[in-house]
């Protein structure tokens, strides 16, 4: 294990542009019953967080990039950017249903 | 006749079998459109299946702001009869007008098939004419079923008697959890569907409305579409329901 | 051998570049009287697509019986229309997504979904069925998991939003299909026939009203670039934007359309589709021998900075494009506003013929504003009817083999089972094969109940569709056989045609019409079009000889991968209507002690059949005969049967042949299922007595009573009939007698061979788990997050 | 319209802890399938961005804080967290269909 961390991510996952978002859209059509004005440019995605260890930033980011291309979004109608959240001191992977520590 | 009320959201869908199992269980539909809150003078009212206004970030949100549920909520705080059945149930949860929560499946898929549940009571304004406490088989069809909420709430709500349907086997025993192909969507406790404290809304996943005819297979969905029937009757017009004897089988 | 599609050089011309050869160019030239501009270039390129002019295809499809009783509307209409009584319609069509789908497996199907839709209600027809007909490749193959996965998701994404039922469909793997699935989608909709409405424009002087969705730029060049080259997965040049679909959208489209066509408010009307703008102004404009004059500024776009062409060819999804009398424009409007739906009057209606494309608007009375620039001006009918027609060259490959392949049993019929091999576990596991296995994974993820109409459902035989207000029903299957159309396309369309049919048929409905998609491979090689054109023959044969009007369909050319073509796949789908819904008949056995009766008999061979593949026959023992008139007089028998109640159930031998015929008829019994002891006399090998898929074969259930009478009746149709036994039990018996019996029992001294004997519960489970298996997906699911 | 300016926000929303999240719980299932070790407590949430024209960032924010508590998260079961992208010199809403400008 040696100096091995844990590195919290977020992938933001969002329609690329000119691809229909048809959620955005709803979500915008229903802003008058809500009295809202104002508001426009929506775009809905996803936002996968995540836990990586690895001896490195360098090398938990190479590998959460690989999973966000290739299974947390879809390159044809998605595009997606990387965040770190945090570094934590040990790894902590709770079992079972993803809750994060 | 008594006057039902069909919400019409843009995407509701399972109206044309609202609207059809309304007419066999004897009252007359009345269409409500999503942007007006002006209710017809109807005496219970409908939120049938579909995908209200597309369904998008979660079932049944965006519905909660339209104009005709203000007017819902207006004839729910008044006492009047509201039956939510699958998306309806979820508006109904997104605008707290029953408790709980729909998340999507367990299984992450869309579920349509026949199932069976069975009414905890037969003595809610939903229930009243079900003809005994026996699985009634139905059809599933939905993304985000799985009813929620915490473990305090589900406590609370079973101790005033909230539970008003559970998904079981074909013999009567409960369904289990995810595991169980009985429950179709993970449902905690197994829980079809619920009332509210007054008991005047309740809502439900499956479709009593589209089991009301032997030709499609079932009728056992007639007893909860006459109950409301039935006891929006009474509250209008101090009808005592007629008793029939329903689902011949 | 398959053509490959030559990577675009920077310097080559844009016809080119485009998909347009220079003979092409030519002919254009010739029809405009002048070379096009870049923008008549592109809108050319997308109308003489395959898709969208069937340049290939049309002098073959010209020879289709299109002819029969009660045809309202026939191919060339954007669906088929039928007449049923009690002034009603129904309309249907089938068409194909696979190349969207291959690239993006969800909004493929999805989009797959939405625009056969948009075919039904445009005639004025509440579509209120689905059938989805999926052919894959190795479902143990990760990629094939993805996409079945995705269109699965897809199909269901979108036709549960929009409120229609999917009651039925196929889900067939083949190697074929690895490289190139399939997705065909055929719609029904039910209409008033006072309401049917054509796609036209007339009326000089009406409105061109676009509404629907905004127009962005998803989807250009998908027309010509997706449904006309070779298919390559390594061609990301190729591929074009990808078209997402908005189901809530269609939901909305739906509405507004037939509350426009039935309050009166439209001329004409047709669905955007492939070719965006460009194809529905040319079409409509040349069926009414019109122009239309378009307005580009007043296009509603989702995205700014858009070219004139791209506008002109977006194949963005849910819109629509009305033809509307000026006075009447108000009532439309409010219409699309009232269902959320934007709307805009792009254009007129002109007496010239020409589709003409002008920027910088056009004054009150539809004249172009002075300083406007004309883009564009073709000739309608030189886009669509009068569209380049090729000839193709067809020749057959070079042998067609009729004897056993090199190295193979020479007589593979007499193989299995082999002496002391028990037919019931070969029969357990045909059953439990990734193809002859419950559906039930896929199905179940589609609303087959929504409007209240499902009598029958997905998941045994055809579905069938009650009509509210009536006693009728409607009943509609699909069926394509690319197993022995791969050496005889002939015979794989004509088997194709005679199983919908008979699927149809056997319910009790009498089928009114067959829809088609026709799957083939590159048209400019000369077997694929030879493939095309024998299928063609036997579709049309089929169906004159079952007295069925072809009243449309569509084509999919060009499916092929890097491995090679797919096989012919002719998909059918046939609707038929049941004069009285209470006397359907189901495949499932009802009551024990019921009389169990084969009609028709068997031919030699296993070629093709679930059973040689099982056994790893490779050898070509010749596909099974079809003889049309005896497939004619089965149908005709088993209606008639039903119609005067002799029968309890009615299933055909198909997939697997007559065991898992029979196997799935107790399956599918009351309860958990029930059991039959019957013994059947055969004169062939038993392999293929028991497995053989030869044609026009049923197996019916009745009372005991009924039987004479239903024999009778069979031998009055000219058919062969055996009573084989009784329903009843938990076990299923079949027993072999007669002069093909041998086999391990024989070496016991009797005629009888090893009989097929397995309790019904391990066929039940066999048959409901294969599936789930064969895609992994019986234990933990692999699946990503999708937003549906 | 005087000094109004355009803000640019991304609302996170997450499931709460302790909720059942099926997704991240399948996503966590596939890793071994992509050989991937070493990751885990994945959550999948929802992501949207959206455009709000208002006097002040402080404005915008209020209204912001509306939707994403009565829209687009529900506080049963999910949390959300607010983020500023950026602030747009003019109000830019592009027609319909929720496209970012
Ligand atoms: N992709 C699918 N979508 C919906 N239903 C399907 C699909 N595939 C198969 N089914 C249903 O499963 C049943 C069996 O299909 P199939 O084996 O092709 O039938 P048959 O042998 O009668 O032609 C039919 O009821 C069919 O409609
Ligand atoms: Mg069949």
């Amino acid at each position: 294990m040696s100096t091995a961390t844990a590195f919290r991510y977020a992938v933001n996952v969002t329609p690329k542009n000119g691809i229909l978002d048809p959620q955005g859209r709803a979500v915008e059509g229903s802003l008058p019953h809500l009295g809202v004005t104002g508001v426009s440019a929506i775009r809905v995605g996803r936002r996968v967080e995540l836990t990586v260890d690895a001896p490195s930033e360098a090398a938990a980011r190479t590998l959460v990039e690989r999973l966000a291309g290739e299974l947390l979004s879809n390159p044809l109608i998605e595009t997606f950017a990387i965040e770190l959240l945090g570094e934590l001191s040990a790894a902590t992977s709770p079992a079972g249903d993803g809750v994060p520590a | 006749m008594v006057r039902i009320g069909v919400v019409l959201f843009p995407g509701s869908n399972r109206d044309i079998d609202a609207v059809n199992a309304l007419r066999v269980a004897g009252a007359e539909p009345v269409v409500l459109w999503h942007e007006s809150a002006d209710l017809q003078g109807v005496d219970g009212i409908v939120l049938p299946g579909g995908f209200a206004y597309g369904d998008y970030l979660r079932a049944g949100v965006i519905a909660r702001f339209s104009p005709v549920m203000q007017a819902v909520a207006a004839f729910a705080d008044g006492g009047g009869h509201v039956l939510g059945i699958c998306n309806g149930f979820q508006v109904l949860t997104e605008a707290r007008l029953l408790p709980g929560a729909l998340l999507r499946n367990r299984s992450l898929r869309f579920v349509s098939r026949e199932i069976a549940i069975m009414a905890e009571r037969l003595d809610s304004p939903f229930t009243r004419a079900i003809d005994a406490r026996r699985p009634l088989r139905m059809p599933v069809a939905h993304g985000e079923g799985c009813y929620y909420a915490d473990a305090d709430a589900l406590d609370t709500l079973e101790a005033a008697g909230g539970v008003l349907f559970r998904y079981v086997h074909l013999d009567g025993s409960v369904a289990g959890g995810e595991e169980d192909r009985a429950n179709p969507n993970g449902s905690l406790r197994a829980i079809a569907g619920v009332t509210n404290a007054a008991g005047n809304v309740a809502g439900l996943m499956p479709h009593p409305e589209t089991a009301v005819e032997t030709v499609l297979g079932t009728d056992d969905g007639l007893g909860i579409v006459r109950s409301l029937v039935d006891s929006a009757a009474e509250r209008a017009h101090g009808d005592r329901p007629v008793v029939v004897t329903i689902g011949a089988r | 051998m398959s053509s490959v599609a030559v990577p675009p050089v920077v310097d080559e011309p844009l016809h080119r570049r485009l998909g347009v050869t220079d003979q092409e160019l030519g002919v254009i030239g010739t029809k405009l009287g002048r070379a096009p501009n870049d923008l008549e270039l592109a809108m050319f390129s997308v109308m003489w697509s395959e898709h969208c002019s069937y340049k290939s295809s049309k002098p073959l499809l010209r020879t289709l019986p299109t002819a029969g009783e009660g045809v309202v509307a026939g191919p060339g209409e954007n669906a088929g229309v039928i007449s049923i009584g009690d002034g009603l319609a129904v309309a249907f069509k089938i068409e194909s997504h696979n190349h969207p789908s291959a690239v993006e497996p969800y909004q493929g199907a999805a989009t797959g979904v939405g625009g056969i839709l948009r075919d039904i209600f445009t005639m004025g027809a509440r579509p209120i069925a689905v059938l989805d007909a999926l052919r894959f490749g190795d479902p143990s193959d990760p990629h094939t998991r993805h996409l079945v996965n995705g269109v699965v998701r897809g199909v269901g994404g979108y036709g549960n939003c929009v409120g229609v039922p999917t009651v039925g469909g196929e889900l067939v793997f083949d190697p074929t299909y690895g490289g190139n699935p399939l997705v065909n989608v055929m719609a029904i909709g039910l209409l008033e026939e006072r309401l049917l409405t054509l796609a036209s424009a007339p009326g000089p002087g009406n409105l061109a009203v676009l509404f629907g969705s905004t127009t962005g730029r998803d989807g250009i060049g998908g027309a010509s670039v997706l449904a006309s080259a070779t298919f390559g997965a390594d061609e990301p040049s190729k591929r074009p934007t990808v078209q997402v679909g908005d189901p809530f959208a269609e939901k909305l489209l739906i509405e507004a359309s037939l509350e426009l066509i039935e309050r009166g408010l439209v001329e004409g009307l047709q669905d955007l589709g492939a070719g965006g703008i460009t194809c529905a102004t040319s079409e409509t404009a040349d069926r009414a021998g019109t122009g239309i004059l378009v307005d580009l500024d007043a296009i509603p776009r989702r995205e700014p900075g858009m070219a004139p062409f791209e506008v002109m060819i977006s194949e963005s999804q849910e819109r629509m494009l009305a033809v509307v009398r000026p006075e009447r424009w108000d009532d439309v409007h409010e219409v699309c506003r009232r269902w959320g739906l934007p709307s805009a009057i792009i254009g007129r209606v002109t007496a010239d013929g020409d589709v003409t494309i002008v920027e910088g608007g056009l004054d009150p009375d539809g004249r172009p504003n002075q300083g406007a620039v004309e883009l564009a001006r073709i000739p309608a009918p030189a886009l669509t009817s009068e569209a380049i027609v090729h000839d193709r060259l067809a020749t057959p490959p070079p042998r067609r083999r009729a004897a056993p392949a090199p190295g193979s049993d020479v007589e593979p019929t007499a193989g299995l089972p082999e002496r002391g091999m028990d037919p019931g576990a070969v029969l357990v596991s045909l059953l439990g094969g990734p193809n002859l296995s419950s559906r039930h994974w896929v199905h179940e993820q589609y609303d087959s109940h929504v409007q209240a109409n499902t009598v029958a459902g997905p998941g045994r035989g055809a579905a069938v569709l009650r009509i509210k207000g009536t006693t009728k029903a409607l009943v509609a299957a699909t069926d394509g056989n690319q197993s022995v159309g791969r050496v005889d396309p002939w015979l794989g369309a004509a088997l194709s045609v005679a199983e919908a049919t008979r699927n149809v048929s056997i319910t009790g409905a009498r089928p009114l019409g067959v829809t088609n998609c026709l799957n083939y491979g590159d048209p400019t090689r000369p077997e694929a079009f030879w493939q095309l054109q024998e299928g063609v023959r036997g579709l049309g044969d089929a169906c004159r000889a079952l007295g069925l009007p072809v009243t449309g369909g569509n084509v999919s050319l060009y499916n092929e991968s890097p491995t090679g073509a797919i096989a012919p796949t002719p998909e059918i789908g046939v609707v038929g209507l049941l004069d009285d819904v209470a006397t359907c008949v189901g495949p499932g056995f009802t009551a024990a002690d019921d009389s169990v009766v084969l009609v028709g008999s068997s031919t030699p061979g296993l070629f093709g059949s679930a059973y040689a593949e099982l056994a790893g026959l490779a050898s070509e023992d010749g596909p099974p005969s079809l003889d049309l008139s005896r497939e004619r007089a089965l149908q005709a028998f088993i209606r008639e049967a039903i119609a005067r109640g002799l029968v309890a159930s009615a299933q055909d031998v198909s997939g697997g042949g007559l065991a898992v015929a029979i196997a799935e008829a107790c399956i599918w019994g009351p309860d958990a299922g029930i059991g039959a002891v019957l013994r059947l006399p055969i004169a062939g090998a038993p392999a293929v007595e028991l497995f053989g898929e030869s044609p026009s074969r049923l197996i019916a259930s009745c009372r005991p009573r009924h039987a004479p009478a239903l024999i009778l009746l069979a031998r009055q149709h000219g058919l062969p009939v055996d009573e084989l036994g009784t329903v009843g039990g938990d076990r299923l018996l079949i027993e072999l007698a007669g002069l093909g019996a041998t086999g391990a029992a024989e070496e016991r001294g009797s005629r009888i061979a090893d009989a097929v004997d397995v309790p019904i519960a391990d066929l039940a489970h066999a048959w409901w788990s294969g599936l789930a298996r064969a895609l992994g997906e019986d234990g933990q699911s692999a699946s990503l997050p999708e937003d549906r």
